[in-house]
């Protein structure tokens, strides 16, 4: 990797004959903080270019080495920290995988219908930032005042804004709120309105479709041998969910469609986002008339999931089981899983070894984000300098999850 | 060897083997609250309940009870087995025991463990058991349920003072009298004994008397709840923050297995614990040594001495190399020390032999203090056997103050701290170089005095009185300016410009293995 | 300032009555500055998306004058350090902040940036005022937006009163002395049905 | 699901399989890393395993084992549906030499998967177009992710800041903390003391 900025030597002090090298990033209001960019320029178009990643790598495996189970949620929380329930709920699932349990049904529409939530806040979020991109600054503001919308809901859920900490292995930290059902109701709708204008506003621009159309454009090969999954491979054409494919949760009992593209270019991974937005908020309107209103929310099996306050401060049954699993953390059986589902940018894998003890061996999770980031060079390579904007911002690059 | 079967495994037993030590020798545990290895059977927990299969052709021994039918919503009639405690039956060749798999004896195994904490406080915050209490474990592997009492708990008397060193807690109490018969069987002075019965049954010290025999700590070791607490660890510290050594108490000639726990982010020694060994200690250690870890943190000499100043270890260290450079081999001497280890004695030796060119070699200690028949020696060192057999024609302290009150010593490097007798005649020592750990007569006549690393502190090697070798496993950093002797003796030498042929403490140990192998003989 | 209209000559020599408006030029001073922060946002983490809602109309921090990002550290005087700062990133945000011109103040926006957070390991660094002095630490995990204007009103405070020192946001009230929250006593009427 | 994908490699490759096991729904196959590279190419080309996608690649390290780190991949075949732990064991106790053959020419997304691999666990992928540190800088010395890495042995790459405290949060007294009475106009540190300790 060169320095940050190299030492030219008097003899090039005007602009050297092409190729130019130019690096753009990390600080760079495009690249998001976490992404250099070194590309060889002839001209406008770019020759190579060099991805650079690993600005944001905050030693995420290694910390989860050092705790237990259950203290793994607030890191996969800050992986891709733009949906993090889906991360809550995906790393559930493979601790409950790897215990063999399943939790109750009321939790499962729980867990479904917040990840959905958490899924939209995804995707307005990076559809509004890849406009104010382009410069569209107004459906920025309007899909963020969407997402606060979502906020407000899952701090209602869960109490924290951003970075709930929410999912249990074997349920959840709460039951839903009374008021879930409607706020949820409510949410939707209004966010279906907001992709209304949005839609309105930009898919008329002129200025928008040519900046997008037929510009980081990926074949279908190329995106499944570079590991892509989620909005980026299905915007290639290829119709590859993990909730249609390999149905978790209850994903089997909903109907809803996997929206895929034909081009495979920025305006179609655009455009899928914004039909899975539609999509999910139909699924989370199936989830909250499915959900029951009454009933358990986590399993009953006390080696798994801490007692209520109540029985913990009264009770010398409760006190243990609180002590055990807080102390020594809940053990899970010696072996390896790997268990995938629908993140935000793809599958989101969680590879778990553990050597049975309360901590884990190794906790390594499969980010879509680092497979997607993977392939920019080979879309930008060859494009022109203006292009990687929106080719970058269509990605959908989360430094978190990216780097961990 | 004859040999039974739990649940499908074979299991040997020696003749007279009851089925729970038969099964804990080859490693399968039955869970049981009172019967302890090294104390006889008292069957009343119950907790070690088993199902044996009647021999074939016999009818298996069967009870009538009423189980309580939900469907039907009355009592109806059953027949269940007729459980024995594992650790009470006899082992037989071709016996037949279900413990896990057995459902009559789990369901027994949860209905004990749900009777055992029917009137057991909600004290794991403050209880100094938790982490490591039988309660808590066996409520995770055998019971798992809720607390299905209502009524307001029994409450007995909290925080009962046993002893000097005991404080007794009757709530967590679970009666399982390991305390008692350890009193009764051990330490040989029963002193403890229970009253009243059924729940308002607890542990008392006969009127008059106080928990007060040498082995006071074992009871609250024996305790498997947080019923007998410790005053010395009371309140210190969470179990589950500590770590453990595997050591040998250098309390007296016995050298007791022993863990050293120690808490790695402060690195401070909270207790010790015995660790078993039949051939030694079997279960067992004295108050004496269990409270021995204080003397690591007390009177310690933590910085290098000048003239009883302190000075910079380096300073002094080149200080004792310019005494010893030049020192006649017929004025010098060394002082091995039976409180330290093989190492260092030997590291000290070798200095004399190659190093100092002399062949002045004395050994001192600490004094003779209390011995009984059961676990401690009079002999309040560690290592006399080990360095006898180092160095077999040492001349004892006696003789050592001798020579210095004749003035026939200039130069001597003395190891230890204490001395076993009167030792002011070390002040007419011209050049005394103490390698101390502790405060005491030498580190007060010696000249320079370089802080050596206790025994928490290093690696050791110790023969104690059976001649037997054991290992030490370093627990904690050493304070202060304070090394292994070893490494002074090291330092010392590469200042001389003589230095040894060792330099890591396996090389120390390889060059060792001759003198040690002979001083010991078979390891364990 | 009024207008000056016609006024008696003992207004001007003593300047007193209306239309006038006394004071020290260091006060004007800071007042000019401390409403017009040009800010160069270094956002890497998490905390980007919580400032994103603080940029957003509902939270609007433009209303304390910040509004204006200025993506070249040579126009900007408040560099909000925004998530994480690992140690690959330690040099160029160093940089960063030794290109912005005085007067030049810093806010580490969440706990990563103020302390490191609990990312206690090989990759981070344990707080921005290990590498750059810095002036506001606001924490949180992320902030919530209040807080976050809270520490940009407690920089204009600072500001005004020329105060260097480093200041901490801290809660207005104590939560656990707050029995609203039912966090110190047993919480046996949750709001939440029982499970 | 694809028990029967074992038995393909078993009877393609009898001598290759150390073993194989299916816990939990995951079907895993343990190789020679001799042959890993050839195993691989099948597995990609095979019409019966047809696996298009290498979803994730990443390694295990195990200090007590000899060899000690595994390397794991998961494959997935987007015809079929079907999915494949493929794992081999590298590596010797110091490990210093851990060498396996780069995949990166069968699935591009083993470029930067084995890129990783080798930052954080130092597993050297033979082949592979340019074996650099992906997420940790250059200047990083050892990898952090193998067992006897101290978690919290940091590498600066800027000299900290030489100020008295620094290594801990600024003292904050009690005039130093929001103060809540805005006293704008107030010259010097406001004295209100309403703020928390």
């Amino acid at each position: 990797m060169e320095p940050i900025d190299q030492e030219l030597d008097p003899a090039e002090i005007e602009l050297p004959a092409e190729p130019m090298l130019l690096n753009v990033g990390p600080a760079h209001p495009a690249m998001h903080g976490t992404v250099r960019i070194v590309m060889e320029l002839s001209g406008e178009s770019i020759e190579r270019c060099d991805v650079q990643v690993g600005y944001l790598h905050r030693g995420f495996e290694k910390m989860c080495e050092r705790g237990t189970w259950t203290q793994v949620f607030p890191y996969v929380d800050r992986c891709n920290y733009v949906s993090p329930m889906l991360n809550n709920v995906g790393f559930a699932l493979a601790c409950e995988k790897m215990l063999g349990i399943t939790v109750p049904e009321r939790c499962q529409w729980y867990r479904m219908a917040l990840g959905e939530l958490a899924r939209m806040s995804d995707h307005l979020t990076c559809d509004g930032a890849m406009a104010m991109e382009l410069g569209a600054f107004t459906p920025f503001l309007w899909m963020i005042k969407g997402r606060e919308m979502i906020w407000d809901l899952m701090e209602e859920e869960t109490g924290a804004r951003l970075t709930h900490s929410f999912g249990r292995v074997g349920g959840m930290a709460h039951p839903p709120t009374a008021g879930f059902k409607e706020n949820a109701k409510a949410v939707t709708t209004h966010i279906l309105g907001i992709i209304e204008e949005v839609e309105r506003l930009l898919l008329g621009n002129r200025i928008f479709l040519d900046r997008l159309e037929g510009v980081g454009v990926v074949s279908a090969e190329d995106a499944i041998s570079l590991g892509w999954t989620g909005p980026c491979l299905r915007a290639c054409g290829v119709a590859y969910d993990v909730r249609k494919s390999h149905p978790y949760l209850r994903y089997d009992e909903v109907e809803f469609e996997v929206p895929v593209g034909q081009a495979g270019d920025s305006f179609d991974r655009f455009m899928v986002r914004i039909a899975e937005l539609k999509q999910s908020a139909s699924i989370v309107r199936q989830c909250i008339e499915r959900m029951a209103d009454t009933g358990p929310v986590n399993v009953t099996d006390p080696r798994v999931i801490l007692p209520p306050k109540e029985e913990v401060y009264s009770t010398i049954e409760g006190t243990i089981q609180h002590f055990k699993i807080v102390m020594e953390g809940l053990k899970l059986p010696a072996g390896e899983v790997y268990a995938y589902s629908e993140g935000g940018n793809g599958e989101m894998g969680f590879y778990l070894v553990s050597d049975g003890s309360g901590t884990p061996y190794r906790l390594r999770i499969r980010p879509p984000c680092f497979y997607v980031t993977g392939g920019l060079e080979r879309v930008i390579t060859g494009a022109m300098m203006a292009d990687v904007v929106p080719s970058f911002g269509s990605l959908n690059m989360i430094g978190g999850e990216c780097d961990r | 060897m004859p040999s039974f079967k739990l649940d499908d495994i074979d299991i040997p037993f020696e003749p007279g083997d009851t089925v729970i030590r038969a099964a804990q020798r080859v490693g399968v545990d039955i869970p049981h609250y009172c019967w302890h290895p090294g104390l006889s059977v008292a069957a009343n927990c119950r907790m070690c309940l088993v199902e044996i299969e009647p021999p074939p052709g016999r009818p298996a021994m069967m009870l009538d009870v009423l189980a309580w039918d939900a469907e039907k919503h009355e009592y109806v009639p059953q027949k269940k087995p007729k459980l024995q405690p594992a650790c009470q039956f006899a082992a037989a060749d071709g016996l037949v025991v279900k413990s896990q798999s057995s459902q009559h004896a789990t369901r027994a195994r949860s209905a004990v463990q749900e009777l055992l904490l029917l009137n057991h406080p909600v004290d794991c915050p403050i209880c100094d058991q938790a982490g490591e209490c039988r309660l808590q474990d066996y409520w995770l592997e055998h019971q798992h349920t809720k607390k299905r009492m209502k009524d307001e708990p029994v409450h007995k008397p909290k925080g009962v003072v046993f002893g000097p060193t005991i404080v007794y807690d009757a709530e967590r109490c679970i009666v399982c009298t390991r305390c008692v018969r350890f009193c009764d069987e051990v330490a040989k002075d029963p002193v403890l004994s229970v009253r009243e019965r059924g729940n308002l049954n607890e542990i008392v010290v006969s009127p008059g008397r106080k928990l007060d025999h040498p082995y006071t700590l074992m009871t609250e070791y024996v305790c498997p709840v947080g019923a007998l607490t410790a005053v010395d660890f009371r309140f210190k510290a969470r179990v589950w923050f500590l770590r453990s050594a595997r050591t040998v108490c250098v309390g007296c000639a016995t050298g007791c297995n022993s863990f050293t726990d120690f808490d790695p982010r402060t690195q401070e020694v909270y207790r010790y614990r015995p660790r078993e060994n039949k051939a030694v200690n079997q279960y067992w250690m004295c108050d004496e040594g269990m409270l021995d870890h204080r003397r690591i943190g007390q009177g310690r000499v933590l910085h290098a001495l000048v003239g009883g100043k302190p000075s910079q270890r380096d300073a002094a260290l080149a200080r004792a190399a310019d005494l010893f450079v030049s020192a006649p081999p017929e004025t010098t001497a060394v002082v091995l020390s039976a409180e330290h280890s093989l190492e260092d004695n030997f590291a000290l030796l070798e200095l004399a032999r190659d190093g100092l060119k002399t062949q002045n070699v004395y050994f001192t200690g600490r004094a003779p203090g209390q011995g009984d028949n059961v676990l401690r020696d009079a002999d309040k060192n560690p290592n006399t056997n080990g360095v006898k057999k180092l160095a077999p024609n040492a001349k004892p302290f006696a003789e050592l103050v001798k020579a210095a009150d004749e003035g026939k010593l200039t130069h001597v490097l003395a190891l230890g701290s204490q001395a076993p007798a009167d030792a002011t005649a070390l002040g007419k020592i011209k050049h005394l170089v103490a390698l101390a750990t502790h405060e005491g007569p030498f580190q007060a006549h010696a000249a320079i005095v370089l802080p050596a690393a206790s025994w928490a502190e290093a690696e050791g090697t110790f023969v104690n009185r059976q001649g037997t070798t054991q290992e030490s496993e370093r627990a904690v950093t050493p304070r202060g300016d304070s090394r292994p002797a070893f490494r002074w003796v090291h330092e010392l030498r590469l200042a001389l410009d003589r230095p040894p042929a060792w330099k890591k403490l396996g090389e120390l140990r390889a060059a060792m293995q001759p003198a040690s192998a002979a001083a010991t003989g078979a390891r364990p | 300032m009024g207008a000056l209209k016609e006024t008696s000559p003992d207004v001007l020599a003593t300047g007193a009555g209306e239309g006038f408006v006394t004071t020290k030029f260091n006060d004007l001073l800071a007042w000019a500055q401390k409403y017009s922060l040009f800010m160069y946002p270094f956002v890497t983490a998490c905390c980007g998306m919580e400032f994103m809602a603080v940029s957003s109309p509902r939270y609007d921090f433009s209303r304390f004058g910040s509004e204006a990002p200025r993506f070249s550290p040579r126009q900007s005087d408040l560099l909000w350090v925004v998530g994480t700062i690992v140690q690959r990133q330690a040099p160029i945000l160093r940089r960063i902040y030794e290109q912005l011109a005085e007067p030049k103040w810093v806010l580490a926006f969440g706990t990563c940036a103020s302390c490191g957070g609990f990312y206690d390991n090989y990759a981070c660094v344990a707080g921005v005022d290990k590498i750059i002095p810095c002036d506001i630490y606001v924490p949180g995990c992320p902030p919530r937006p209040e807080a976050v204007l809270d520490g940009l009103m407690l920089l204009q405070d600072k500001i005004q009163r020329g105060d260097r020192r480093p200041a901490i946001v801290k809660p207005r009230a104590d939560p656990a002395q707050d029995q609203s929250l039912g966090l110190v006593q047993l919480r046996r009427s949750s709001t939440r049905p029982a499970v | 699901m694809s028990k029967a994908l074992i038995d393909i490699i078993k009877q393609k490759f009898p001598a290759d399989v150390l073993e194989s096991h299916s816990q939990r729904g995951d079907d895993t196959v343990v190789v020679y890393a001799a042959r890993w590279k050839d195993i691989a190419r099948f597995l990609k080309d095979d019409p019966r395993a047809d696996m298009s996608m290498l979803i994730d690649l990443t390694a295990v390290d195990y200090p007590e084992r000899t060899p000690r780190f595994e390397v794991v991949a998961h494959l997935y075949s987007l015809s079929k549906g079907h999915r494949l732990r493929l794992k081999a064991r590298v590596g010797d106790q110091a490990g210093t030499s851990v060498e396996i053959d780069s995949v990166a020419d069968l699935w591009a997304s083993a470029n930067w998967a084995e890129r990783e691999c080798w930052d954080m666990f130092g597993v050297r992928f033979k082949g592979h177009p340019d074996l650099r540190r992906i997420l940790l800088y250059p200047e990083f010395e050892g990898h952090p992710l193998r067992k006897d890495y101290p978690a919290d042995r940091i590498q600066p790459l800027v000299p900290y800041r030489e100020v008295p405290n620094v290594d801990k949060v600024a003292p904050f007294r009690a005039d130093e903390g929001m103060s809540f009475g805005r006293q704008t106009f107030a010259s010097g540190p406001s004295t209100d003391d309403d703020d928390v300790n």
